[in-house]
C-alpha cells in the first residue's frame, strides 16, 4: 500500500465507511426480502442477488437490505418490505428480479411508492 | 749476512683504543713477547690503506700484523668492518704475489686482552721463523 | 554550585543542592545507621534502615537518607517516634533472616529489642548488595551477582562454582558489614608469603625513599587488570594520582655522561651448596638489611620465616667472591657489612653470631677497631671457608637447625656448627646488561663486566671517550664512601667540561684537499659520522672538522690520496714503516 | 457484491478460549455451503466485554446479540437467521431474573449501562484490518495532531481535559507529558515514550483486551504522545503470556508502518516516530516502572530509587514518558472531540486542576462471584452498586454480596458499606483502596477475608523483587502471621503485630509493589476485623474457608442414608451402609465440601 498523505486518510475514510455503517445500523432505507421456505422457493434468491448487485452498481452505501421469515401471504411471493427513514413500510409482492430494481430506482431512490406491484403500507400490528 | 740464526721482522698497525691499550696493558702485565714485532699505532685500524702493507712487505718485512678492536667495540663504530673488507681482497692479491697466508694477519685484540697479544705475536714469529725470510727484498 | 539550607535534627546547616542527605548529616556529626552503604559505591537504598522524616512544603514523608538529595529549606529528623519503629521493625526482620550477627544485634540493643518476634535465622548474609556492586562497579571484576527473586534472593557466582573472574582482591571482604564474606585460607597464605612485599598496590617503599612519593606497582593493581576501581585517584585531595602515564622514552641532548650504573649482589643460589632457596632459614645479607631496617616489614626484628627470634645466627662471608667458580676478586665491601650486621643481629635478637671468613678485610679509619669491639662483644669468628649448609642432624643438639660445616684452619679441624639461621654475605658482581651500556657508550670493560676508566691514577673517572664519565661500582666493587667520592670526581670532570665553554676538536681529524679532490664520493658513504657530503656546486667532497672524530677509515680509502689526517698523513706512516725495518 | 449482513464473532482470549475461531470457521463453512458467501461477511473482532457468556457473536445490522454458542448451533444460525432472517430465541441472551430472552445488544443491561470511549469500535472493527479503524475514524486525531496542533497546544489540551493515569496511580497524564518534554529540552537530549502493557495483577485483562480489540487506537495514542513530547522512540512493554495481542499488536503495527502512519515521515510530515514491542518475562515487578525501565535495559527488572523521577533520567537514563495502555488509547478522542468532551464525563471539576476530579471512563474486568463477568467500561463516578448490580448482573446461586476488591495485589476491600461510594480516583484511595489498573473482584459470603488477604500476601511474598528488606523480610514475616492465623494457630497480639507491619512497610518500601503490600491486609482489618478475631481468639472461620477451623459432620437425623456423598468424597471418609445414616471419618476428611455439595437432604453440616 502507498503511504498516506492527509487527504489519502480522508479518501480512504469514504471509501471504508460503507461497511463499518453497516455494522452500526444507522442507514437510511432497509429493504427487507422475505425468505420464508415458500418465499425462497417462489425465488427470493435470485430477487435478492438483483436488488444486491443493483446497490453495488449504484455505490449507494447507505441501504440496508435484510431477510426476513415469511410474510403469511404464500400466494403472493416473493415479497419484500421496502421502509424509508420514518416512512410507513410498504409491502410489495409478486416481486421479480427487474421488478425489485424497478422499485429500488423509484421507491428507495427516488421516493415514490410504486404502486403496481405495492400490496399495502404501515404493517401488521404485533401482539 | 749475518750468520745468526733468521729473526723475522713483522710490522704491527694497532688501533689506538683497543690493541694498543692492550700491548701496554700486556707491558704493564710484565706479560714477555718476542720483539720481532715494533708498532705503528693509527687512531683506527680502518687508517690501515693496504699500501701499507704492500710498503712493508716491499720493505723487507716478513710479515704484517693489523690489530683492530672486535666488531661492534670499534671507538668509530664501523672502522673495524671497513679494515676487514679490505683485508680479504688484501689476502687475494698478496697470495697472487705468492706471499703465504701466515705472513699477513688480522686480529681482534680489545683492550683488556694482553695475553692476547703476547700469544699472537709470539705464534706469528714461531710461524715466521719456520717459513724464513720474505725473499722478496729488492 | 548552588548552596541550599537544610536543618537536621535542630541544627541549620548549608549543602551544596542534590547531596545526599547521609553526607549532608555526617558533616555535622548527625549519626545515621547505615548498612549497605559505603562512601566508594553508589547509594543503593534497600537496607532502608538509614530512613528518616522529612518535612518538605507542609508534606511529611519517609525517606532514605543515603540517597535522597536535599533541596532548599528542607527539614529532617532523625530520631521520631516513627523513624525509630520503622528501624526496630527492620532489624527485627533482619534477624529473623541473620539472628547471630555481632553488628546487628549492637544495632538492635539501641533500638530496645531483646527478644525479636519473628526469631532468629542463623544465615549471615543481608543481601545488601555491597559485595556484588563493589566488585562490579569499583573493582571492575564482575564476579559476584544476585540470584532468584524475592524471598530467594542470594549472593553467589555463575552456577555456584568458583569464579574465574575473581582476582581475590579482596575488596568484597573489606565492605561486607556482617563479615559474611572471607578470605579463603590458600589466598591468606600467600599473602602471608610475601612478608617483604608491599602490602596493597600503590605505597611508599620505604620511609627513606628517594623521592619520598608513593609509586603503584603495575602488576597488583586492580586498574590495569579490569580498568575499574581507581579509588586512589577518587581519594587523592591533590589529584596527584594519573593511571594514563606511560613509559615515555625521550630524547636528552647532553654535554657530558656520567654513567653510575652500579653493581648487583652476587646470586647466592651460585653457591649452591649454601642452600639458599631450598632452607627457608637460609637469607642473604641484604633480607637481613631489610629485617634489621626500623621502618621494614618487621619493625626492625631479625626473625626467622616462622616469626620467632633465632637463638644462633652464622654469618658466611665472601659468598661469591674470591672463588674461582664465580668470581675471583674480592667484593672490598663484605666483611665491614658482615660485622655491622652481626652486631645488629646480636643487639636485636640477643642470637649467639658466628662470623666465617676466610681474611678479615678490615681497611680503613676506624674498621679494624670496629672489628676488635665485636671480639670483645663475644661474637664468635670461625677462619674457613664453609663448605656446606645442610639440615641432616647428626646429634641432637642439631635436630631442626642449620649445620654449617666449615673447616677451622686455625683450629686445624673441621667443625660442624647448628645455626637457626645463615646469612650469606653476598659479593657484588658487574650488572647482567653491562654490555650492552658499554656498547651504547663505546666504552670497553675489564674481563669482570667493571667498566674500564680511562687510567687507573690519571683518570680514574673517565673513559677513552671524551665527555663520558664513572663514578662507583660500575667500574669495580666499593663501599659507599669511595663511592660517595667518585660521584663528586665524575660531576667535577664533567662540569669542568661544560665550563670550558667549547669542545676541544679532535687533534687528529682529517681534511681534504679539493684540488686532488675528483668527486669520485667514495668517501662519503664511508663516515660514519656523516662529516663528509658532497656539495653540488664544487663537484668536491667537502669535510666538516667539528663532526670528523679522526678515525682515518676516509682517507685510506681516498684513490687519489685527497683525503688527508693530521698526524697520521700516508707520507709519515710510509717513513714510519721504513724506520721501523731499517736495518 | 456489497456484503449485506456482518457476523462479529468475538475473538477476545476469553471467547477463544472457550473455542471461537472454530465457531467462526463453521459458520464460514456453513455460510458457504449455503451459497451465502457472497452476501454475508464474518468477521473476527476483538473481547465484545460479556465474557461471562462467551462464545459470543452479534448479527449487524439486526443488532442481534447472540451468546452460550457451540458449533453445533451454526447450522440452525445460518439457517434461520441469516438466510431466513429469524433471529433464533434459544440462542440470544436471557437476563438471569427476565423471563424472555434479549435480542437487541443494546437493550441487554450488561451493554446498556456501559459508555465506551476508550472500547468504542470493540466488537466493531476487525483488530487485524486497520481499514476498518480508519473507517470508525481512526489516525484523525493523529492527522490533526501532526498538522493543525502545536506540540504544545496537544499537552494543553491532554491536561485540560483532566485525564489522569489508568495505570493506578492517577497522576495528571498532562502534567506528565510537560514535565518529560521540558526535562529533554532543557538537556538537548530526545525523549522516549513508553506503553505499561505488563499488567501482572491477577484478575486483569483489560490492557489486554484493549490491545486485541483495538491495537491502533494505542499506537494512534502513542503517535500523538511521541509529537507532543518530541519523541522518536517508543516501546510497548507487554506480558509473554498475551499471545493474540502480541500477535494483533505486531500485525497492527506492520500495517500502521506500511500506511505511512508510523516510521519515517508520518503522513508525509517530516515527524518520524516508531514503536518497537519488548516481551515482559512475567515478573509482576516489572510493571513498577523503573522497573520496566531496567527491563528494558536487559537488565534484571528492580525498581530505583523514586528521588530521580523517570519523566527526567529513565530509560538508559534519557526522558520517559511511561503510560498505562489505556491511557494512552483515551488520548485519540481527547485530540479529536476536544478535552471539554472528555471533561464532561466522569466526576468532579477539573477545568482548573486535573487533581480535583476523575474525568472519562474507565475500564474494569468485573470478575469473581458476579453473574456478568466480562470487560466493561464506565463514566467515572459510577457507584459499586450499578457496576455490581446493574451491570454485573448481581451475585450468582442467590448469594450475598461481601466484599468487592478493587486495584489488584496493590488495592483493597470494600465491604457492602461502600456500594453507594463513587468510583473515582480519590475516593476509593479514601476508603483504603485503590483504582490500580481496574480489577474488579466481588466476593459473595462464602468468601473468608482472612485468606484473601492471605493470598494477596503469597502472591506479592512470590513477586517480590527482593532488592529492599522491608518488602522482601516484611512480606514473609507476615505471610507467616497470616498461615498461621488461617491454620488455627493465630496468637494475641498477631493483629496488632499485622497492623505495625503494615505501617512500616507502608513507610519504608522502595517501590509502590512493597508500599502497597500491605493494603489487602490492612483493609481487611478496617472493614472486617471480626473475621480476624473469630480466627485468632474463637479458632472459627465464620465464612467456612479456612480448612483448619472447619469440621464437617453428617446429621443423624437427617441423613437417609442414599449414599451419594460417598461417591463424591475423594478419600473414602466418609462409610455407612445404604438406607443407614453414614458416618465421617474426622482424620480423612481433606474438608473439599463436595460431601456438603453432593447431599440433597443439607444432612452434612459444616461448623
Amino acid at each position: 500500500m502507498p503511504r498516506l498523505t492527509i487527504d489519502d486518510l480522508k479518501k480512504l475514510r469514504e471509501q471504508a465507511a460503507g461497511t463499518i455503517t453497516l455494522r452500526s445500523g444507522a442507514a437510511r432505507a432497509r429493504v427487507t426480502i422475505h425468505m420464508g421456505t415458500c418465499g425462497i422457493a417462489a425465488g427470493a434468491r435470485e430477487v435478492m442477488a438483483a436488488l444486491l448487485k443493483e446497490i453495488e452498481a449504484q455505490g449507494v452505501t447507505d441501504v440496508i437490505v435484510t431477510t426476513s421469515g415469511c410474510a403469511g401471504l404464500c400466494s403472493r411471493e416473493p415479497m419484500a418490505t421496502v421502509e424509508l427513514r420514518s416512512q410507513a413500510p410498504v409491502k410489495y409482492v409478486n416481486l421479480t428480479p427487474d421488478g425489485m430494481v424497478r422499485v429500488f430506482r423509484a421507491h428507495v431512490l427516488g421516493g415514490e411508492v410504486v404502486t403496481e406491484s405495492a400490496l399495502a403500507a404501515g404493517c401488521e400490528t404485533t401482539g | 749476512m749475518a750468520t745468526t740464526a733468521f729473526e723475522p721482522r713483522i710490522v704491527a698497525f694497532f688501533c689506538n683504543w683497543c690493541t694498543y691499550t692492550a700491548s701496554d696493558l700486556a707491558g704493564t702485565a710484565r706479560l714477555a713477547y718476542e720483539p720481532t714485532a715494533p708498532v705503528i699505532r693509527v687512531m683506527c685500524s680502518g687508517r690501515v690503506d693496504p699500501q701499507f702493507v704492500l710498503k712493508a712487505l716491499q720493505e723487507g718485512a716478513d710479515g704484517v700484523l693489523i690489530g683492530g678492536c672486535h666488531p661492534g667495540d670499534c671507538h668509530y663504530q664501523e672502522g673495524n668492518y671497513k679494515t676487514l673488507r679490505r683485508f680479504r681482497l688484501l689476502k687475494r692479491i698478496l697470495s697472487q704475489f705468492g706471499v703465504e697466508d701466515e705472513r699477513v694477519r688480522l686480529e681482534w685484540i680489545s683492550a683488556s686482552e694482553g695475553d692476547r697479544v703476547q700469544h699472537v705475536i709470539n705464534e706469528m714469529t714461531d710461524q715466521l721463523r719456520k717459513l724464513g725470510p720474505w725473499h722478496a727484498r729488492s | 554550585m548552588k548552596l541550599v539550607k537544610v536543618t537536621i535534627d535542630g541544627i541549620r546547616t548549608e549543602a551544596e543542592d542534590r547531596t545526599p542527605l547521609v553526607q549532608v548529616a555526617q558533616k555535622i556529626g548527625v549519626k545515621i545507621p547505615t548498612l549497605c552503604h559505603h562512601p566508594l559505591v553508589e547509594p543503593y537504598g534497600v537496607c532502608r534502615i538509614c530512613t528518616v522524616e522529612v518535612h518538605m512544603r507542609g508534606r511529611v514523608r519517609l525517606v532514605t537518607a543515603c540517597n535522597y538529595p536535599v533541596t532548599d529549606g528542607i527539614e529532617v529528623f532523625t530520631q521520631t517516634d516513627r523513624v525509630r519503629r520503622t528501624r526496630k521493625l527492620i532489624l527485627e526482620w533482619l534477624l529473623a533472616r541473620c539472628g547471630h550477627v555481632p553488628l546487628l544485634n549492637t544495632l538492635a540493643a539501641e533500638y530496645g529489642i531483646t527478644e525479636p518476634r519473628f526469631g532468629r535465622g542463623d544465615d549471615t548474609c543481608i543481601l545488601c548488595g555491597l559485595c556484588v556492586r563493589v566488585c562490579s562497579d569499583v573493582v571492575g571484576a564482575h564476579a559476584l551477582g544476585f540470584f532468584n527473586r524475592g524471598t530467594t534472593r542470594y549472593v553467589g557466582t555463575p552456577y555456584d562454582e568458583p569464579s574465574d573472574r575473581c582476582i581475590a582482591c579482596g575488596a568484597c571482604v573489606e565492605v561486607c558489614p556482617t563479615g559474611c564474606i572471607t578470605m579463603d585460607d590458600e589466598v591468606e597464605q600467600i599473602r602471608g608469603e610475601l612478608p617483604l612485599g608491599p602490602m596493597t598496590a600503590i605505597y611508599i617503599p620505604t620511609m627513606q625513599a628517594v623521592p619520598h612519593q608513593p609509586v603503584i606497582d603495575y602488576d597488583s593493581c586492580i586498574h590495569f587488570k579490569t580498568d575499574a576501581c581507581r579509588v586512589c585517584a577518587a581519594v587523592c585531595e591533590a589529584k596527584a594520582i594519573d593511571h594514563g602515564q606511560q613509559d615515555r622514552r625521550e630524547e636528552i641532548q647532553v654535554g657530558s655522561i656520567i654513567v653510575a650504573t652500579g653493581f648487583q649482589p652476587v646470586d647466592p643460589q651460585k653457591v649452591p651448596q649454601y642452600g639458599f632457596g631450598r632452607y627457608p632459614n637460609v637469607v642473604t645479607a641484604l633480607q637481613v638489611e631489610h629485617m634489621v631496617n626500623a621502618s621494614g616489614p618487621t619493625n626492625g626484628q631479625v626473625l626467622l620465616k616462622d616469626g620467632s627470634r633465632p637463638q644462633s645466627v652464622g654469618i658466611i662471608h665472601c659468598v661469591g667472591s674470591r672463588d674461582k667458580n664465580t668470581h675471583e676478586y674480592c667484593s672490598r665491601v663484605c666483611c665491614m657489612y658482615s660485622l655491622k650486621l652481626a652486631h645488629l643481629v646480636h643487639e636485636r635478637s640477643g642470637a649467639k653470631v658466628y662470623n666465617f671468613y676466610i681474611d678479615m678485610r678490615s681497611a680503613g679509619k676506624g674498621y679494624e677497631e670496629f672489628y676488635n669491639h665485636l671480639l670483645e662483644e663475644g661474637c664468635e669468628f670461625i677462619r674457613g671457608r664453609v663448605a656446606e649448609v645442610s639440615d641432616w642432624a647428626v646429634t641432637p643438639a642439631e635436630q631442626g637447625k642449620l649445620v654449617i660445616r666449615v673447616e677451622d684452619t686455625l683450629a686445624g679441624l673441621v667443625r660442624r656448627i647448628p645455626v637457626d639461621m645463615v646469612v650469606l654475605s653476598t659479593g657484588l658482581e658487574a650488572r647482567e646488561d653491562a654490555d650492552e651500556v658499554r656498547r651504547l657508550f663505546n666504552m670497553s670493560c675489564s674481563s669482570e663486566g667493571w667498566f674500564l676508566e680511562r687510567h687507573p691514577k690519571l683518570a680514574p673517572v673517565s673513559t677513552f671517550t671524551d665527555g663520558v664519565f664513572i663514578a662507583g661500582c660500575a667500574q669495580g666493587p666499593k663501599d659507599i664512601p669511595d663511592t660517595v667520592a667518585q660521584a663528586g670526581a665524575a660531576a667535577a670532570e664533567a662540569l669542568a667540561l661544560i665550563d670550558t665553554g667549547q669542545v676541544e676538536l679532535e687533534a687528529y681529524t682529517a681534511w681534504i684537499d679539493e684540488e686532488r679532490c675528483s668527486g669520485c664520493q667514495i668517501c662519503v658513504p664511508l663516515c660514519p659520522f656523516s662529516a663528509i657530503e658532497f656539495s653540488r656546486e664544487k663537484k668536491v667532497s667537502t669535510l666538516n672538522e667539528a663532526l670528523c672524530k679522526g678515525c682515518g677509515t676516509c682517507v685510506a680509502a681516498c684513490p687519489s690520496h685527497a683525503a688527508q689526517q693530521h698526524h697520521f698523513t700516508d707520507a709519515q706512516i710510509m717513513t714510519e714503516i721504513e724506520g721501523v725495518l731499517v736495518r | 457484491m456489497a456484503f449485506r449482513s456482518h457476523v462479529l464473532v468475538c475473538a477476545g482470549t476469553g471467547c477463544v478460549s472457550c473455542g471461537s475461531f472454530d465457531l467462526g470457521a463453521a459458520l464460514e463453512r456453513e455460510i458457504a455451503s449455503r451459497g451465502l458467501a457472497d452476501e454475508i461477511q464474518v468477521v473476527r473482532t476483538g473481547c465484545q466485554g460479556f465474557c461471562a457468556e462467551g462464545p459470543v457473536l452479534v448479527v449487524q445490522p439486526d443488532e442481534v446479540f447472540y451468546c452460550g454458542l457451540k458449533t453445533s448451533d451454526v447450522a440452525t444460525l445460518v439457517e434461520e437467521h441469516l438466510l431466513k432472517g429469524r433471529p433464533v430465541r434459544k440462542l440470544m441472551y436471557t437476563p438471569p431474573s427476565a423471563p424472555a430472552p434479549v435480542p437487541k445488544l443494546s437493550q441487554i443491561p450488561f451493554f446498556a449501562k456501559q459508555k465506551l470511549v476508550v472500547l468504542r469500535n470493540r466488537g466493531l472493527v476487525d483488530p487485524e484490518r486497520i481499514d476498518d479503524y480508519i473507517a470508525r475514524d481512526g489516525y484523525e486525531a493523529l492527522a490533526k495532531a501532526v498538522t493543525e496542533l502545536t506540540p504544545e497546544e496537544i499537552i494543553r489540551e491532554i491536561k485540560l481535559s483532566g485525564l489522569r493515569g489508568r495505570g493506578g496511580g492517577g497522576f495528571p497524564t498532562g502534567v506528565k507529558w510537560a514535565t518529560c518534554r521540558q526535562a529533554a529540552l532543557h538537556r538537548g537530549v530526545e525523549p522516549v515514550i513508553v506503553c505499561n502493557a505488563d499488567e501482572g495483577d491477577p484478575g486483569a485483562f483489560m490492557d489486554r483486551s484493549i490491545i486485541e480489540s483495538d491495537p491502533h487506537a494505542v499506537i494512534e495514542g502513542m503517535a500523538i504522545g511521541a509529537r507532543a513530547i518530541g519523541a522518536r522512540q517508543g516501546f510497548v512493554y507487554i506480558r509473554h503470556e498475551y499471545p493474540i495481542a502480541r500477535e494483533r499488536l505486531a500485525k497492527a503495527l506492520d500495517q500502521a508502518r506500511d500506511y505511512g502512519l508510523l516510521g519515517r515521515g508520518i503522513l508525509g510530515t517530516k515527524f518520524d516516530f516508531d514503536i518497537s514491542v519488548v516481551q515482559g518475562a512475567g515478573a509482576f515487578v516489572c510493571g513498577e516502572s523503573t522497573a520496566l525501565m531496567a527491563s528494558l535495559e536487559g537488565k534484571a527488572g528492580e525498581p530505583r530509587a523514586k528521588y530521580i523521577h523517570t519523566v527526567e533520567y529513565g530509560y538508559k537514563n534519557l526522558p520517559t514518558n511511561l503510560n498505562n495502555v489505556e491511557t494512552w488509547a483515551n488520548v485519540p478522542l481527547i485530540i479529536s472531540r476536544g478535552a471539554a468532551w472528555f471533561a464532561s464525563m466522569g466526576s468532579g471539576d477539573v477545568s482548573e486542576n486535573p487533581w480535583n476530579g476523575s474525568s472519562g471512563t474507565k475500564v474494569f474486568s468485573l470478575v469473581g462471584k458476579v453473574n456478568n463477568t466480562g470487560l466493561i467500561e464506565v463514566p467515572m463516578g459510577i457507584t459499586l452498586r450499578e457496576i455490581i448490580f446493574g451491570i454485573g448482573g448481581g451475585i450468582p446461586r442467590g448469594r450475598a454480596f461481601k466484599a468487592v476488591q478493587t486495584g489488584g495485589p496493590s488495592g483493597g476491600c470494600l465491604p457492602a458499606t461502600h456500594l453507594d461510594m463513587p468510583v473515582d480516583f480519590d475516593s476509593l484511595t479514601a476508603a483504603g483502596s485503590m483504582m490500580g489498573s481496574g480489577g474488579m473482584i466481588v466476593m459473595d459470603d462464602q468468601t473468608c477475608m482472612v485468606d484473601v488477604a492471605r493470598y494477596f500476601i503469597a502472591f506479592l511474598t512470590e513477586e517480590s523483587c527482593g532488592k529492599c528488606i522491608p518488602c522482601r523480610e516484611g512480606l514473609r514475616c507476615s505471610l507467616d502471621v497470616l498461615t498461621r492465623i488461617t491454620e488455627g494457630k493465630g496468637e494475641e497480639g498477631d493483629i496488632a503485630l499485622l497492623e505495625e507491619m503494615g505501617a512500616v512497610m507502608q513507610d519504608a518500601c522502595l517501590c509502590a509493589l512493597g508500599s502497597s503490600a500491605p493494603n489487602p491486609v490492612m483493609s481487611t482489618l478496617r472493614y472486617f476485623r471480626d473475621e480476624y478475631e473469630a480466627h485468632v481468639r474463637e479458632r472459627r472461620c465464620p465464612a467456612g474457608v479456612c480448612k483448619a477451623l472447619i469440621t464437617y459432620t453428617i446429621d443423624q437425623a437427617l441423613c437417609d442414608g442414599c449414599h451419594a456423598c460417598v461417591t463424591a468424597c475423594s478419600t473414602g471418609a466418609i462409610t455407612g451402609q445404604v438406607k443407614y445414616p453414614h458416618q465421617l471419618n474426622q482424620s480423612l476428611c481433606i474438608k473439599c465440601g463436595a460431601c456438603l455439595d453432593a447431599c440433597k437432604r443439607n444432612a452434612v453440616l459444616r461448623a
